[in-house]
């Protein structure tokens, strides 16, 4: 009738909810796909061949791991998702040896030094941008305009870019950023912002597409709210209190829709702010992860001299999560109100 | 002998013990510089130990501990001043841890452990073993990092040699981050679990 | 440079242990669990703000006026060996409670280049006696705060999967690593838009 | 240069005056402050072997060290891997009478049973952890004495002395075993036991059950058939429980014969390595 | 008196004047080195800039309130500072050295303090009497190798050539450069700003010394 | 939502699927040929055999003596003749001595008419009496000991009586076909317990998703002079977890460590209270109870009530078999339940269900480490960190899991439900309680 031999017996519960870390993976990776596509149509081809030398590299170097581990661990789509953010956070037109050691990086040293899969308390991905950003700063601030793709790619800089110039700049006179790229022969409106018809990163363009991958991830409970929305919402908070003072337009003038818009803010706080094996495991631990991304990318946004806020304010804050889950305690249950144990 | 190539692999002061990181991390830019730091490290190891070993009994215990800073202290001052008078570049280049070889807890804990202990020959012997122990530990990190970090590995000039042998392909796009701090702690870590993985290979033939 | 800007270069600008890799023996050695890691840095924070009082006090009121200089070194180091060691004596005198938390630390400090370090950063960039205090002070805090971030990392990775051969000191350093490559976050030029 | 001269002058005044009153001020401080260190503790932390790993049943060799000292603990042999130089010297400091004859003992796993050759009752989806699985049941295994396999000892041991052989089978290397026991007090089926290091042979299996019934669970496990003590009635097996045992103390001749003549295989030579 | 008591001080004082009094020896030996190593040092440098030239005696910038007024609005004029910006030359500019040729001074040396990525720099930097930029060589300074460290190399100084006068400003800006200067200094934005600034006030104040001695 | 009771934090929902056996007639099982009756069917000390092999026994025979306090008689619930005493596995992994009876003899109460005794004149002792010699152990799960319930503490009074009906777990619907059938004998119970008990308040606790069951309580309550509240409670798993429950009704906390009746509450099971009532009204033994077999392998899913020491085997057969091979088979509901691999396995006092899932079912993925995405965090009714008590028990820190609250987890599985990584969290914890256990021993051994 049944054979018994055959039967798995395992500890309880004996069901199991549908959801795995696969599943979570690849569906992190679909909705993402739109935003990288729309990057490959402005961008041209060397977006894609960027993306795809960036996957191969994370994918490659997880399954060499995995062999030494004895352990098959490409099939979970991390290290998918991890190469692939990578590529989403290259220029368009960098030379390929540089998102190749960012992908290695990320998985051999950031991921697999820890023990691979969650183990790791930095984000790869970023880390791996991070690192490469450092090391080959020239190439990594060179951008594409969009839709000029192919063999006479014509490079400018990014909207931020050349508002973070500015600031250098002694002498201003302009309400905002838009109005300064205005003047400088650069004129972008809010709606290319918005949709990603600016220079950037290939993933990082447009924030619409990016709004909608996540929102997918929001309904199908792989985002919660806490982090995005601690970290725009500080973020926003502290451009428009301090946003202006540096174009020479005093306090509560800040242009919060330009802030957060550009400078992959939206990547940032949408997919990478939000990675859960380097982000605090409470929602109040959370809350509090995002309001330190916010203002970190706010003070080196505004006053930092480097064009990495996101990315290094992210990873700043991936130090601190340790401390942040030790002090945000749940209440447990039977314990009274306040009652905290000592010595924990 | 014995004693000798302890230090150099066994008790490797950098790698196994764990100690003199500040240095080493510091000024192992440049190969140059680790050879530099080596010496004059080893100079420190050497008189200390030998002035330790010979005031062991004229040193109260109570103060063993200033005493001993204060020999050490004066070794590295000499040191620092030698090299600001005959060799400036390499002065500058290392900086405040020329001084800060004071500090370094190697020399410290020979003086400690072994010298104060111990005859004035074994004690040359064990500041010797020691102190290349040493040196090679930095030779390796900073042939690692300048390689990597700069592209290049910087000897002393000679003749019509300029002392920078330049590594094709990696000089014009060096991996910067290892010039850098972050480069330097990581490439120790790794170098660190590559030395664990040697022991662990000799410990298994 | 303003009070407030020296706090901060020396807590996270020029961390002592991050970016200007002073104090690395400890860092490594001492921050395997969290309460002696804050022990630590607490020691720490104490003989630096000491230190950079007594050496300032050494340097400007006799070898300045003695032109002697060259004796700067040893003459640091002394002080600070006493100091440590009278700090030592006396907690362990006095309290038999906090000399247990600390006083396996304190001899450790002796040899703890941030130490030395910063009473030589005090004469090199020329600070007065209370500049040399707060930034004694301030680059203890950023030493306490680097090496209890790390301990609570270590501590994690401790229930982690970590490779045998990486296991222990060399992931401290890998750690380590990927802290000071975030700090880079924070470099001089934030520092000098944000106070001018 | 008389400048120089004169300013050397000064440094020595001025550090002498430095050293002279730091030092005195030390040496009072020191008088004053005096605290006596436990001579005792010390003296046993030098013959400890300060591996920390807690097999003692301490936090660490320094407890123990201070237990044994203050007396409240009075067994002086529980530092397994300091071995014998560890316990005489512990003696000496005591001044304790201590018995250090016998071989160096060396944890072993006394079960061959694996995939294709031990029976299993179910399939086990789980934790890899022995004491996890044998929550269920006792294990996935047919056989409820055998090992485990899902190495919980590796983890625990501070040595690294355990590890799966080339047969994917859990097996200690004596050469790196430091004796501390604790894959012993973890092993849930309490299959791995001590043996002396120079031990010639063991009966790898733990098997109590009948004879029948282990060789319906397991083709390599011992179905005490009385060969190995009944050919070889020197050799020092004796069966108690279905098992053979081996005697280390008496190795008459016929041992390695008898390992030949059993019929399951698990009575298996150790190479001298 | 204990006698213990003094034994352990005297020894330690001991043990400390032998070590100053060894280290005064070496320091009689090698100060002088140094001393006149470092002398030596600074004289190629300005020999260097000076082109061979009489370098003249170490001046200090002047202590007047009219010439801090001149000198700002000039700044100002050439978008160096914000107008009613605040700023110190004595600060800034650290020492002067008159060149002159046959007893007439024509250029001058300027030693300048500029701040770039990596904390102060030190430049020294020749004008001519009108201001024209001549070369300049950077001293001290913290910049990154491979990026601000670029301003170390003589070649990095040609894009300011010709530029200083009252006809033809320093670039202050990135703005202002070729396409191609701007691709050079980009990613090192930080370096040229300091540099740039410390060489347009040099420049504006040797304008206003107007080949004084 | 809101319009039902739940406790504030955690819990999951699982598909319930009860609609198979839910709301159906409980149907008689064919009696066992042999039955399998262990020793050890409560917490608690086991009982003590005492008849041999070869022996006749009745119907409702005492065949397993108490033997202490914490424990509970065992009765025959077949009449017949001992063939075997052996050790055999109970699905909660550990063993036990079962007696195997051959069915043969006569029934002493089975067919024949019911002789209906008076409970209102006895004591309260007496009461309690007949609950601990009737062997009524507690049928919501955990078999506890009923009558050690019911004894309250000197100075202690009951506030709260609650019946827990919310058979939270899915598939199972043996409470709730009862209620259908046995509202008023479960009133009766009550007026019983009530009498021992006094307490202040009556509940009767139910989820959501069984208004009809309910609806059947609210008629008979109605129609009784008995005053008893109904709770709808949200349906959520784990409402039926006693400290839970009690959250949801009342609004208490059961302070961690501490039983319900240090509140004032004691809390049973509806069969359970079935079972005083047919333990006073009939003194009938515990010797059979309702059992929920179901599962998507097989055919014919019902709700049956079955003689203790009825094979899963058996039952099987009852339900005409399988129609596809399943992956698990499950003695209890699949969230709390035991796996087992042996279909010989008998029917005991706390067999609620046994279940043979399909692969589809059990959605089984492969193991991955934690991701740290913090779901057991949120789905831990007892405001528990499962990830990092993982972390510890797995590195062996177990009194390090304990300060961090190992010991108050109820193991109701919901966090293992949800983990993506399909880390076996209960596991980890159920063999961390054990190695606690033997720390514990260890130190009071070494005092
Ligand atoms: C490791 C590192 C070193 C840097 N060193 C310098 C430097 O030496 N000089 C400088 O001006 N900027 C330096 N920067 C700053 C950045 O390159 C800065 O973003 C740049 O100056 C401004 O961008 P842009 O020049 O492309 O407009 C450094 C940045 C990094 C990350
Ligand atoms: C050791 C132990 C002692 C208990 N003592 C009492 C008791 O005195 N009174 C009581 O009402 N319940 C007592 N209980 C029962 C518990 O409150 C609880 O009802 C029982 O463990 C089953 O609960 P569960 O099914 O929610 O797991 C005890 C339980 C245990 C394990
Ligand atoms: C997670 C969990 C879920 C439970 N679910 C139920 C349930 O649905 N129905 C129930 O009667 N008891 C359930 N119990 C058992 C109760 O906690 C409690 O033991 C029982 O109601 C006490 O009654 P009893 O002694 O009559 O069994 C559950 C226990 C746990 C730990
Ligand atoms: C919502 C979400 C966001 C993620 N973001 C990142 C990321 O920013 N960088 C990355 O390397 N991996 C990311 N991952 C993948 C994975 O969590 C990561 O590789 C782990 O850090 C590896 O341990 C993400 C996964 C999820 C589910
Ligand atoms: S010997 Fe014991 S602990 Fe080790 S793997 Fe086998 S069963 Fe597990
Ligand atoms: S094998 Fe066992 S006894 Fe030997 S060292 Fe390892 S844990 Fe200790
Ligand atoms: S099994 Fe334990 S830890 Fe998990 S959710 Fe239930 S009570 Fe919490
Ligand atoms: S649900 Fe699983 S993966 Fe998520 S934090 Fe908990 S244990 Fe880790
Ligand atoms: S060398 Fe710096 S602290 Fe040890």
């Amino acid at each position: 009738m049944i054979d018994t031999k055959k039967l798995t017996v395992s500890s309880s519960p004996q069901i199991h909810s549908a959801d795995s870390t696969a599943k979570i993976m690849w569906t992190v990776v679909l909705s993402l796909v739109p935003a990288g596509i729309w990057g490959v149509y402005i961008f041209g081809m060397s977006a894609l061949v960027v993306i795809l030398v960036s996957i191969i590299a994370a994918v490659a170097a997880e399954a060499l791991l995995g062999l030494i581990n004895k352990e098959v661990t490409v099939n979970d789509g991390s290290a998918f998702l991890t190469g692939l953010l990578v590529g989403y956070n290259m220029p368009p037109q960098v030379p390929l040896f540089i998102p190749v050691v960012a992908s290695l990086f990320a998985i051999v040293v950031v991921k697999w030094s820890f023990g691979g899969l969650g183990a790791n308390w930095m984000n790869p991905a970023l880390a791996g941008r991070v690192f490469v950003f450092f090391s080959w700063t020239g190439p990594m601030t060179k951008w594409l305009l969009p839709i000029t793709g192919g063999a006479d790619a014509v490079t400018g800089p990014t909207p931020l870019g050349s508002l973070k110039s500015a600031y250098f700049a002694t002498s201003l006179n302009v309400s905002g950023p838009i109005e300064y790229l205005q003047s400088e022969g650069l004129p972008v409106t809010y709606k290319d912002l918005f949709i990603g018809n600016i220079p950037g990163s290939i993933g990082e363009v447009s924030a619409l597409l990016l709004l909608l991958g996540a929102l997918v991830l929001v309904a199908r409970k792989i985002l919660t709210w806490h982090v995005p929305v601690a970290y725009i919402g500080s973020f926003a908070f502290l451009i428009w209190m301090f946003g202006g003072v540096r174009m020479g337009t005093g306090l509560f003038s800040g242009d919060v829709l330009f802030h957060i818009l550009s400078g992959g803010l939206m990547l940032g706080a949408l997919y990478m702010a939000t990675d859960m094996a380097t982000t605090p495991l409470t929602a109040k631990g959370n809350i509090i992860f995002g309001i330190g991304c916010g203002f970190l990318s706010f003070l080196i946004r505004i006053f930092g001299s480097l064009p990495e806020a996101v990315s290094l304010s992210i990873i700043v804050m991936n130090i601190f999560v340790p401390v942040i889950d030790r002090y945000t305690k749940i209440k447990r249950f039977g314990y009274g109100e306040v009652k905290e144990k000592s010595g924990e | 002998m014995f004693n000798f190539l302890k230090g150099l692999f066994k008790e490797n002061p950098i790698f196994v013990l764990a100690l003199g990181l500040c240095p080493t991390l510091a000024v192992s830019t440049q190969v140059v510089n680790a050879i530099g730091m080596g010496a004059g490290v080893i100079f420190v190891l050497i008189g200390s130990n030998i002035m330790v070993s010979l005031l062991k009994n004229f040193i109260p215990d109570e103060v063993h501990i200033p005493a001993y800073i204060v020999i050490i202290a004066s070794f590295v001052t000499i040191v620092d001043m030698l090299m600001q008078a005959f060799v400036p570049a390499l002065s500058a280049s290392l900086g405040v841890f020329v001084k800060l070889i004071v500090v370094n807890c190697i020399i410290l804990g020979r003086a400690e452990a072994y010298a104060s202990k111990n005859s004035v020959k074994d004690s040359i012997v064990d500041a010797l073993g020691m102190g290349i122990g040493f040196t090679i530990g930095l030779l390796v990190i900073s042939l690692v990092r300048e390689v990597l970090g700069s592209g290049t590995i910087t000897l002393f000039p000679m003749g019509n040699f300029d002392g920078v042998i330049e590594i094709p392909g990696l000089v014009d796009a060096p991996v910067r981050i290892f010039s850098l701090s972050p480069g330097a702690l990581l490439a120790m870590g790794f170098l660190m679990a590559g030395f664990n993985w040697l022991k662990s290979k000799k410990k298994e033939d | 440079m303003s009070y407030i800007g020296i706090i901060i270069t020396y807590v996270f600008i020029s961390n002592m242990i991050l970016s200007q890799f002073l104090g690395l023996c400890p860092f490594i050695g001492v921050s395997k669990d969290s309460d002696s890691a804050v022990g630590m840095g607490f020691a720490v924070t104490f003989v630096m703000s000491m230190a950079s009082l007594v050496t300032w006090i050494i340097y400007h009121g006799i070898l300045v006026p003695l032109n002697l200089e060259f004796l700067q070194t040893i003459a640091f180091i002394l002080v600070i060996a006493s100091l440590v060691q009278l700090v030592e004596m006396a907690v362990q005198k006095f309290s038999p409670a906090l000399y247990k938390a600390l006083g396996i630390y304190l001899p450790l400090i002796t040899t703890n280049c941030a130490v030395m370090g910063i009473a030589l950063i005090n004469v090199r960039e020329e600070y007065n006696i209370l500049e040399s205090f707060t930034a004694g002070f301030a680059g203890g805090i950023g030493f306490l705060l680097a090496i209890f971030l790390m301990s609570a990392i270590r501590v994690k990775l401790d229930k982690e999967n970590v490779p045998r051969f990486l296991k222990g000191t060399p992931i401290a350093f890998v750690s380590g690593g990927l802290m000071a490559l975030a700090f880079m976050a924070f470099d001089r030029a934030l520092l000098a838009n944000l106070i001018g | 240069m008389l400048d120089l001269i004169l300013r050397t002058l000064y440094g020595f005044i001025s550090v002498a005056f430095l050293g002279s009153a730091l030092g005195f001020g030390l040496a009072i401080a020191a008088k004053k402050l005096r605290v006596e260190k436990d001579k005792t503790v010390e003296a046993l932390m030098g013959h400890l072997p300060g591996l920390n790993c807690g097999s003692c049943g301490y936090a660490g060799c320094e407890p123990y060290a201070e237990a044994l000292s203050s007396g409240s603990d009075s067994d002086i042999t529980k530092c397994k891997p300091g071995g014998a130089a560890c316990l005489e010297g512990i003696g000496q400091v005591l001044e304790r009478e201590v018995d250090t004859s016998g071989p160096r003992m060396v944890a072993q796993v006394h079960c061959r049973g694996g995939e294709g050759t031990a029976e299993t009752r179910y399939r086990y989806k789980g934790l890899k952890d022995c004491n996890a699985a044998s929550i269920l049941f006792g294990g996935d295994k047919s056989c409820q004495y055998g090992c485990l396999g899902l190495g919980s000892c590796m983890q625990v041991c501070p040595a690294d002395a355990i590890d799966y052989d080339e047969q994917g089978l859990v097996w200690v290397d004596k050469n790196k075993c430091i004796g501390c026991e604790k894959c012993i007090a973890v092993c849930p089926t309490g299959v791995i036991k001590m043996i002396p290091e120079d031990a010639d042979v063991i009966v790898a299996c733990n098997s109590k059950d009948k004879g029948k019934d282990t060789k319906a669970n397991c083709s390599v496990g011992c179905i005490g058939c009385q060969i190995c003590a009944k050919k070889f009635p020197d050799a020092g097996y004796k069966i108690t429980d279905n098992l053979s045992i081996v005697g280390y103390n008496d190795r008459g001749p016929g041992r390695a014969d008898a390992a030949e003549k059993c019929p399951t295989g698990s009575i298996i030579v150790l190479d001298e390595k | 008196m204990n006698n213990k008591l003094m034994q352990m001080t005297l020894r330690l004082a001991i043990i400390c004047a032998v070590a100053s009094l060894v280290l005064g020896v070496v320091n009689i030996v090698t100060e002088p080195v140094i001393v006149e190593r470092k002398r030596a040092e600074k004289e190629v440098a300005l020999k260097e800039l000076s082109d061979g030239d009489h370098v003249g005696e170490l001046q200090l910038p002047a202590n007047s309130d009219e010439l801090h007024g001149k000198l700002s609005a000039a700044l100002a004029a050439h978008g160096v500072i914000a107008p009613g910006e605040d700023f110190n030359e004595k600060e800034l500019i650290t020492s002067i050295y008159p060149v002159d040729r046959n007893g007439e001074v024509f250029k001058y040396i300027l030693q300048l303090d500029g701040s770039g990525y990596g904390g102060t720099m030190v430049i020294l930097a020749v004008f001519l009497k009108d201001g024209t930029f001549v070369k300049a060589k950077l001293m001290e300074n913290n910049e990154t190798p491979g990026l601000g460290k670029k301003a170390e190399e003589a070649a990095y100084y040609n894009m300011f050539l010709n530029t200083g006068s009252d006809a033809a400003p320093l670039p202050v800006s990135k703005r202002a450069l070729s396409p191609a200067d701007g691709e050079a200094v980009s990613g090192s934005t930080i370096t040229f700003n300091g540099i740039s600034r410390a060489l347009a006030l040099g420049s504006d104040y040797v304008k206003l010394l107007g080949g004084k001695n | 939502m809101s319009k039902f009771k739940t406790f504030p934090k955690g819990g999951v929902h699982p598909p319930d699927n009860i609609s198979g056996t839910g709301n159906r007639p409980i149907r008689n099982a064919s009696l066992p040929t042999h039955a399998v009756i262990p020793m050890s069917q409560h917490i608690g000390a086991p009982a003590e055999c005492i008849v041999n092999v070869g022996d006749t026994i009745e119907e409702e025979q005492l065949i397993g003596k108490s033997t202490g306090y914490v424990s509970v008689p065992v009765h025959s619930s077949i009449p017949g003749k001992v063939v075997e005493i052996k050790e055999i596995y109970l699905p909660h992994g550990k063993k036990s001595q079962a007696v195997v009876i051959e069915l043969g003899g006569e029934f002493k109460r089975m067919g024949k008419p019911q002789k209906q005794s008076d409970w209102t004149g006895l004591s309260e002792k007496e009461i309690i009496e007949r609950i601990s010699s009737m062997g009524l152990a507690g049928q919501g799960g955990a078999t506890f000991p009923t009558h050690v319930k019911l004894v309250l503490p000197e100075g202690k009074k009951c506030d709260y009586l609650l019946v827990n009906a919310a058979e939270c777990e899915p598939y199972l619907t043996s409470d709730q076909n009862m209620i259908l059938e046995k509202a008023e004998e479960i009133l009766e119970g009550l007026k019983i317990l009530k009498k021992l008990l006094s307490p202040r308040e009556i509940i009767f606790a139910i989820e959501s998703n069984k208004p009809e069951a309910a609806g059947v309580m609210a008629a008979a309550v109605e129609k009784s002079d008995l005053d008893v509240r109904i709770d709808i409670l949200k349906t959520k798993y784990p409402q039926g977890a006693e400290k839970n429950i009690i959250k949801s009704c009342t609004g208490k906390e059961v302070p961690s460590g501490k039983l319900p009746l240090d509140i004032g509450m004691v809390v049973l099971n509806v069969e359970t209270v079935y079972s005083v009532y047919e333990a006073l009204v009939f003194e009938k033994p515990l010797v059979e109870r309702v059992v929920t077999v179901s599962g998507g392998a097989v055919k014919a899913p019902e709700t049956f009530r079955v003689k203790i020491g009825t094979t899963y085997r058996q039952l099987l057969e009852e339900c005409e078999g399988l129609i596809e091979e399943p992956a698990k088979v499950i003695s209890g509901g699949p969230m709390m339940g035991f796996g087992v691999f042996d279909l010989d396995t008998p029917v005991t006092k706390g067999t609620s269900g046994i279940l043979f899932l399909t692969k589809k079912e059990v959605k089984a993925a492969k193991q991955t480490s934690c991701i740290s995405c913090g779901r057991c965090i949120q789905a831990c009714p007892m405001g528990l960190n499962p990830s990092d008590i993982n972390k510890h028990s797995l590195n062996f820190l177990f009194e390090e899991a304990q300060d961090m609250g190992l010991l108050d987890c109820v193991e109701c599985g919901s966090c293992a439900y949800v983990c993506p990584a399909h880390i076996p969290l209960v596991q980890s914890f159920r063999m961390g309680k054990n190695q606690l256990r033997a720390i514990m021993m260890q130190k009071k051994g070494a005092k």
